[in-house]
């Protein structure tokens, strides 16, 4: 129409004018690291598979199962034996409660197994950036080169525990050929021989190993490896014979001598170690423990004990320990599970005398520095055995001798890239100084296989710039509905004494979902379209869902974007002026 | 339901959109297919409430009226950071007139349609608060007593803004403008007995009466849709802070809209005729001086003293809220958040007369 | 069809001819009557559009800017302290270039409150930008307004066409109402220049500065210049159709070789027309020139129709609104009229002007008295500036007053009360 | 030109009377103007109106000064304003009264009067007795039309049935007619007396 000059205007004229001038400061998008990635010793991106997760359904949870699959090849066994540093790191538990992150991890594990997923053919594929470059994990970022095994060297690993067996698929990942010599009868080390049915079951464990020995490892078993440098190259320090050696090695025997200590004891007392206990008991020779147990220790080891002698009949099983219940080391869940089985502790007590069906124990108090001093008390705990629960020690003859490498407080010393002071031998797990679990075991195998392949190529490990915390004051938690967490049932606790079935079921596949979604998603975009939604100026484009870009031409730079980012993925920057 | 119900509980539920929802679910403000009714380059300062309410409400209901709307729109700052000629930021049919006379001008425009037949085209009236509370007042009444078919949408940012900050008939007790200076023994402005204009509008008896606010999107859009399944007149009250006059954060422009919600002091309800039927239940709730401390025209009660006094009035005023809509309540499950999902538009055959 | 009916009632019909989609109306004396039968014309059936029974002026005003802006033929009317409660709305109309039309039912301003007939009302909005047109009898308010659509639907401009109070509202008189073929034949359909509509988005209504407003009011004069050549051709076109002369921008009677020219607007020529028969008949050779376009002012052909050669040696102009102060609005404007274009003055020599302040608050402008004081003016006796029939001896009682008290109080009910103490008004 | 200048309360339809005498006059095809003396009367207010009629155009607009017939609707009013004031000489007089002048104190102006110009009328009755309701408007001009015959008696009736319908126009005409009937009958006795 031929409208009247100046008092009527076309549509969206104002296009025109740039108001991105008046901008002093700049929203950017970022990718910042989530406390329960920066806690998770296995280096698992856990937001990245939960997200995956959260669309539901076979396809995601396997692309998130894949996600795992890159830093840990055990998802359900970490969903059964892991403790969880996550959950204690998780932003959410400041919310309500922590997202039961193990959980869902058990239930990827479990449904990975159901179904069979394998990782070839269609193999892992790394992580593409929503907002930003720089998600990438070191490992999904090396899987891009697993293209050509051309380069591959020869690898030799001593001990298919958690943390043997991780370098094994790591390094099998990353082209190289690993071969896995192990003393026991069966794969798994301690996840085996140290950790009960009733929490990892077998068949399940037997699937992840499996999994990783069809990506073509060899596997040794019933193999002691000694004069390990007979067996390494030249290159590594080692003299084989030419062609026949490993080019590196990777040491991970763990730690499963049972610590002795001095009880005096009569002739007929019945006295054994706990991790000989549990090895027994896999391998069907369990032995007679009588009516009433005691087990001498505070540690999850003792707790394994204790509830293992109900499972073999006991009638009563004692845990006695030294101190008290608040300091012993055993996590928290395995005593209370313990308790609810019907175990007792006898807390601040020493064994002073070990006689056939009755001990002599000596009260303790703690003294000012919280350490344990005797008390000049005595009392007689009838029991039929005697358990002892120490701790454990690594078997470290296999680097006897081996020029370089040291030794402090019964462990190898390694440096950051684990490698010990022999070039080309490596070692991790239980038998370095670390915390003794699975998962901090895992995560020594996927460092040792990214140290290793670094060394072999004569490179160093890029160590990934580490992103900033994605604390819970950067989250904007008012959008976030409240959902309390989903639980995992339970196994009665009075038919447990019974059986060694597992005591904690999965996550069905609502539950399951419902958990996933719970994730707050700390410090990465999760394609919510609160910038997109709420910016004043509309100079945010939406590409399509999760996928966005600024337009500095008309962004003012008031910020709101990043004030109501739910989880904190956009920063402002001061413009260059 | 229980999918419906893990729909709803998960991340960022109560975010603008959620990959998860299907596309009808999401809002519309996270559709890139949006109508961005008021479009980029316009004036407003830097997180204005006013631009971000106008395109949040009349996006809404342009969805629900599949394009098919006519807005007039009162003098004031959305006026004029919008329309500086050569250049508008409306992507929309819009017409200004003055300061107080955008009911009557929409009524027009309603009468114009009607007796063109084009009852499919629906009018939206706006204004600030000073157009809509004080000046715009008479014709806003007749507007409702005719029962004419027209949304009128307030922003209320509770004070003249576009004028340099003086008081108007919205501005809160102790709040200080430019007229009402945080000078003397009372700073600020005085204690009056309000002008409750949603209340007003009840008092007509019109269908459709709403409050919202810019801090709660989904709610915002739901009714604005709501509205326009009603024939007659419809009053919608839209509180959007300003930066300028508030003395806040222009990143706080939401963030202050929700302490004024979860602290009590404005009550988000809807309405039907004379009767309130829903009331959006306060979250997580907060103090009001969360709410006051963000803006620098309550700075006075907080330095140089404390006035515990005048806080106490005011928070007074927010359980006043609290206990009359039964903000703290359990949410009757037929308004849980759930159904603040923006509904799909109705077709014209559906509308209530 | 031929009526003797009230003109109120001619208008009413007239306006229903020219079928308005939106009316909009708020009740003032004396425009009532017409708004009256516009409603119940809506309301029976006879007339499809839509009538506002709106809370205000003010809202009247402006919803028919929103039903114009929105493409439909809009009317509304009112009167005096009505005119000034749309005054913002009435500019802001104009300034939108929306054809609206109003008829304004001229009376008074107060205080003191007065709902009889002057022009302060319609005066008072001259700058408006509305076109003005003054009916002098109740046939030419009917008739006008059937051109005003047409001119300002041309034009995209408002018209106001202003009556005269109670004179022609309140009296039936012989009218001929035009059928509705005729009147559609010489009225086409509304085809706004500008309409808000969801196929083709505008915004209409921008804030403009200093960068354009200037051209924005220069052609809104422009409009007004156009207006003086459409003004005229529709008149010429109205008497074709219907055979009638209404409208146009000035109206002689027996201006030809006069020496006294009354200048007038409204309904008071008639009374002013039959005066200057009796002058003539006295042998004073008078005329009489009535301006029925007061905006825009025609100031040529008020130069033509005074004749270019011959020019009258006295003007002598009826105000019926007071500019206090300054004293004739309609005075001032002739005053700068007679200029020719380039602001020269006529070769012949201007006229002796005087103002003549007449009928304010609806007092009787009645043949004795314009008898009186045209005879006068043809003898060289009324000065530049006087009152018709002004009761001398009120004012200078109050005037005494206020000079002898501070506290003389309030002058017309002072006056009053002097009035009741003397004999009864001109209207008894 | 025949002005008449009417005078009642507010309500006894005094502008109407004016304006039925204007209809009456237009149906003879002559020209006519009534207007009401402006303003807001309430109930029972003293009211005046006007009527011109014509052969030409008509286009002054003052109030009629110089009356050539009244018509007086409300005896009361005789004593109150100056309801006499301008009327021209041999000017009509019509008043709506029962009474006879000496009874209303008119004998002065009867005197002064010519005879058969100065008439009453019982139009109110007239008006109760046909219409039911007081209203002396239609056979004061019924009267008129016999008194003056600005009009005649069919145009008023004309003009009634134009402006009324049903009962209402019937009993105003009829009303009419005996007011004409009466005021001819009333000269004819005062021709012969």
């Amino acid at each position: 129409m031929d409208k009247p000059f100046a008092i009527t205007l076309d549509p969206g004229s104002s296009r025109a004018n740039h108001t991105g001038a008046w901008r002093t400061e700049r929203p950017v998008y970022g990718s910042f690291l989530p406390p329960c990635n920066n806690a998770c010793p296995a280096g698992e991106n856990i937001q990245q598979w939960l997200y995956d997760a959260e669309e539901g359904g076979a396809e995601a949870y396997q692309a998130a199962w894949r996600q795992i699959m890159a830093d840990n090849p055990f998802p359900a066994v970490m969903g059964r034996v892991c403790y969880r540093p996550c959950e204690t790191a998780c932003n959410r538990a400041q919310l309500d409660t922590a997202v039961g992150i193990n959980s869902v991890e058990r239930f990827l594990g479990d449904q990975a197994v159901a179904q069979g997923w394998q990782l070839y053919p269609g193999g892992t594929t790394p992580r593409t950036p929503r907002c930003a470059p720089g998600n990438e994990t070191p490992v999904a970022a090396a899987l891009t080169r697993e293209a050509g095994r051309g380069g591959g060297r020869e690898v030799l690993v001593v001990g298919a525990g958690p943390s043997g067996l991780a370098a094994a698929y790591h390094l099998t990942r990353l082209g190289h050929a690993v071969t896995v010599r192990d003393a026991g009868s069966q794969p798994g080390g301690m996840m085996r021989y140290g950790i009960p049915r009733y929490r990892l079951a077998r068949d399940i464990l037997d699937a992840e190993i499996d999994r990783i020995l069809a990506l073509g490892v060899t596997l040794e078993l019933n193999t002691t490896v000694t004069g390990i440098l007979d067996v390494l190259t030249e290159q590594a320090g080692g003299h084989a014979a030419p062609g026949e050696g490993f080019d590196a090695a990777f040491i991970a025997v763990g730690a499963h001598i049972g610590k002795r200590a001095y009880i005096p004891a009569g002739d007929s007392a019945k006295i054994m170690d706990a991790v000989a206990l549990l090895h027994r008991v896999e391998d069907g020779t369990a032995p007679m423990l009588g009516r009433r147990v005691a087990v001498y220790g505070g540690g999850n080891t003792a707790m394994d004990a204790a509830r293992t002698a109900r499972r073999l009949g006991a009638a009563e099983a004692v845990v006695v320990y030294r101190r008290t219940r608040d300091r012993m080391p055993a996590h928290d869940i395995e005593v209370t599970e313990a308790l609810e089985e019907g175990v007792t502790m006898r807390w601040l007590s020493t064994v002073a005398h070990a006689e056939a069906g009755s001990l002599t124990i000596e009260k303790m108090r703690l003294d000012d520095s919280g350490f344990p001093q005797p008390t000049g008390e005595f009392e007689e705990l009838s029991a039929d055995c005697l358990v002892l629960a120490l701790g454990q020690d690594a078997d470290l003859a296999v680097l006897d001798g081996v020029p370089g490498v040291t030794f402090s407080g019964g462990t190898v010393d390694v440096g950051p890239d684990l490698m010990t002071g022999h070039p080309g031998i490596f070692a991790g797990g239980d038998m370095v100084p670390a915390e003794r679990t699975v998962t901090v075991a895992v995560g020594h195998g996927k460092q040792a296989a990214r140290a290793i392949d670094a060394w072999l190529r004569q490179a160093s490990a890029e160590a990934p710039p580490r992103r900033a915390l994605a604390g819970y004051d950067s989250l904007n938690p008012w959008y976030y509905a409240d959902a309390p967490a989903a639980v995992r049932p339970k196994l009665d606790a009075a038919r447990r004494a019974g059986t060694f079935d597992e005591v904690t079921g999965g996550l069905n596949g609502s539950t399951a979902l419902f958990e996933a979604r719970r994730c707050l998603s700390c410090g990465n975009c999760f394609g919510c379209d609160n910038c997109y939604g709420s910016c004043p100026d509309n100079a945010i484009v939406k590409l399509d869902a999760g996928h966005y870009v600024i337009d500095y031409d008309y962004c003012k730079g008031c910020g709101i974007c990043a004030a109501e980012c739910p989880c904190g993925a956009i920063a402002m920057v001061p413009e260059e002026s | 339901m229980a999918s419906e119900r893990i729909r709803f509980y998960q991340t960022g539920s109560f975010a603008a959109g959620n990959r998860l929802l299907p596309e009808d679910m999401r809002s519309e403000q996270s559709s890139a297919a949006r109508a961005n009714t008021l479009t980029c380059g316009h004036r407003a300062c830097q997180g204005c409430g006013e631009a971000l309410g106008a395109r949040y409400a009349l996006d809404a209901v342009m969805r629900a009226t599949k394009g098919k709307m006519i807005a007039v729109n009162a003098t004031g700052c959305l006026e004029v950071f919008s329309t500086p000629f050569p250049e508008t930021s409306w992507q929309i049919p819009w017409l200004h007139s003055l300061f107080g006379n955008a009911p009557a001008v929409a009524s027009g425009v309603a009468a114009a349609l009607a007796a063109a037949g084009r009852t499919d085209t629906r009018v939206v009236a706006q204004g600030g608060d000073g157009g809509t509370v004080d000046i715009g007042m008479a014709c806003l009444s007749g507007l409702f007593e005719r029962n004419d078919d027209v949304l009128y949408i307030c922003y209320d940012n509770q004070a003249y803004m576009n004028t340099g900050v003086q008081r108007s008939g919205a501005t809160p007790p102790a709040a200080r403008t430019a007229t009402t200076p945080a000078v003397g023994p009372e700073p600020g402005n005085a204690f009056g007995q309000g002008k409750n204009v949603p209340l007003i509008a009840m008092a007509h008896g019109i269908p459709y009466t709403a409050t919202a606010t810019v801090a709660d999107l989904r709610d915002l859009e739901y009714k604005a849709t709501r509205a326009m399944d009603f024939r007659g007149a419809r009053y919608l009250h839209v509180l959007v802070p300003c930066p300028l006059g508030w003395g806040s954060s222009p990143a706080d422009t939401i963030k202050v809209a929700r302490l004024a919600t979860e602290s009590g002091l404005f009550p988000v309800f809807e309405a039907e005729g004379d009767q309130v039927i829903s009331a959006a239940r306060i979250r997580h709730q907060v103090p009001v001086t969360d709410y006051l401390r963000l803006q620098a025209r309550y700075a006075h009660l907080f330095r140089p003293r404390e006035r515990t006094d005048v806080i106490a009035r005011l928070q007074a005023g927010a359980d006043r809220n609290i206990a009359r809509f039964g903000l703290l309540e359990e949410p009757d499950p037929d308004h849980s958040e759930r159904v603040r999902l923006t509904p799909a538009p109705v077709h014209d055959s559906q509308l209530r007369r | 069809m031929l009526k003797q009916i009230e003109g109120s009632r001619a208008v009413a019909e007239t306006v229903a001819r020219c079928r308005p989609q939106v009316i909009c109306a708020y009740p003032i004396t004396p425009q009532t009557h017409i708004v009256e039968a516009l409603g119940t014309l809506v309301k029976n059936g006879d007339l499809n559009s839509a009538f506002i029974n709106v809370e205000s002026e003010f809202s009247a005003m402006s919803a028919v800017i929103g039903a114009s802006a929105t493409g439909a033929r809009t009317y509304t009317a009112t009167a005096s302290q009505g005119l000034l409660y749309m005054s913002e709305a009435v500019y802001n109309a104009a300034g939108l270039g929306l054809p609206v039309v109003m008829t304004v039912a001229n009376r008074a301003i107060g205080a003191p409150i007065n709902i009889w007939n002057d022009h302060s009302d319609a005066m008072s909005q001259r700058d408006a930008g509305w076109i003005q047109l003054y009916a002098e009898t109740s046939q030419e308010a009917a008739d006008l307004h059937i051109q005003a659509f047409l001119l300002a639907e041309q034009l995209s401009n408002p018209v106001m066409v202003c009556m005269d109070g109670f004179l022609l509202t309140h009296a039936s008189e012989r009218a001929d109402i035009p059928d509705q073929p005729e009147v559609d034949a010489f009225l086409p359909a509304y085809q706004p220049r500008q309409v808000l509509d969801p196929a083709d988005p505008v915004s209409i209504g921008a804030m403009v500065g200093p960068e354009a407003f200037t051209e924005v009011r220069y052609l809104a004069d422009q409009r007004m210049r156009q207006a003086l050549e459409l003004i005229p051709d529709i008149a010429a076109a109205f008497w074709r159709q219907f055979g009638r002369a209404s409208g146009g921008l000035v109206r002689p009677y027996r201006t030809a070789g006069a020496d006294l020219v009354v200048v007038a607007l409204g309904s008071v020529l008639g009374t002013v027309k039959d005066t200057v028969d009796q002058l003539r008949d006295d042998g004073i050779r008078a005329g009489v020139l009535g301006l029925t376009s007061f905006r825009p002012f025609p100031a040529q052909a008020i130069r033509e129709a005074l004749g270019d050669g011959h020019r009258p040696r006295r003007l002598v102009v009826i105000e019926r609104a007071l500019a206090p102060g300054s004293g004739g609005i309609v005075t001032a404007e002739l005053r700068a009229a007679l200029a020719d274009a380039d602001g020269r003055s006529c070769p012949a020599g201007n006229p002796i002007i005087s103002t003549v302040v007449a009928g304010l608050g609806g007092r009787p402008v009645t043949r004795k008295s314009l008898h009186e004081m045209l005879t006068g003016a043809a003898h060289g006796v009324l000065p530049p500036f006087s009152y018709l029939d002004l009761r001398t001896e009120l004012a200078q009682a109050e005037l005494a007053r206020i000079r002898a008290t501070r506290r003389s109080g309030p002058s017309a009910e002072n006056i009053l009360r002097d009035l009741s103490a003397t004999a009864p008004g001109p209207q008894g | 030109m025949f002005a008449v200048r009417f005078h009642g309360r507010g309500g006894q339809g005094v502008v109407t009377a004016a304006e039925l005498l204007a209809a009456a006059a237009f149906r003879e095809d002559r020209y006519a103007q009534a207007f009401p003396s402006f303003g807001s009367e309430r109930m029972g207010a003293p009211v005046t109106s006007f009527c011109r009629i014509d052969d030409k155009p008509i286009r002054t607009r003052e109030p009629v000064t110089e009356p050539d017939a009244l018509l007086i609707q409300d005896p009361t009013l005789l004593h109150q304003a100056d309801v006499f004031a301008g009327l021209v000489a041999g000017g009509y007089i019509l008043i709506n009264a029962a009474r006879d002048f000496t009874a209303l104190g008119l004998d002065d102006l009867a005197a002064r009067h010519e005879s058969g110009r100065l008439l009453t009328v019982p139009a109110a009755s007239l008006a109760m007795a046909h219409l039911g309701r007081p209203l002396p408007g239609a056979p004061m001009l019924g009267g008129l039309a016999a008194l003056a015959g600005p009009v005649s008696l069919d145009a008023v009736l004309a003009a009634i049935g134009e402006r009324f319908a049903g009962q209402v126009a019937a009993g105003n005409a009829a009303a009419a007619r005996a007011a004409f009937d009466y005021v001819t009958a009333e000269r004819k006795e005062l021709a012969g007396a």
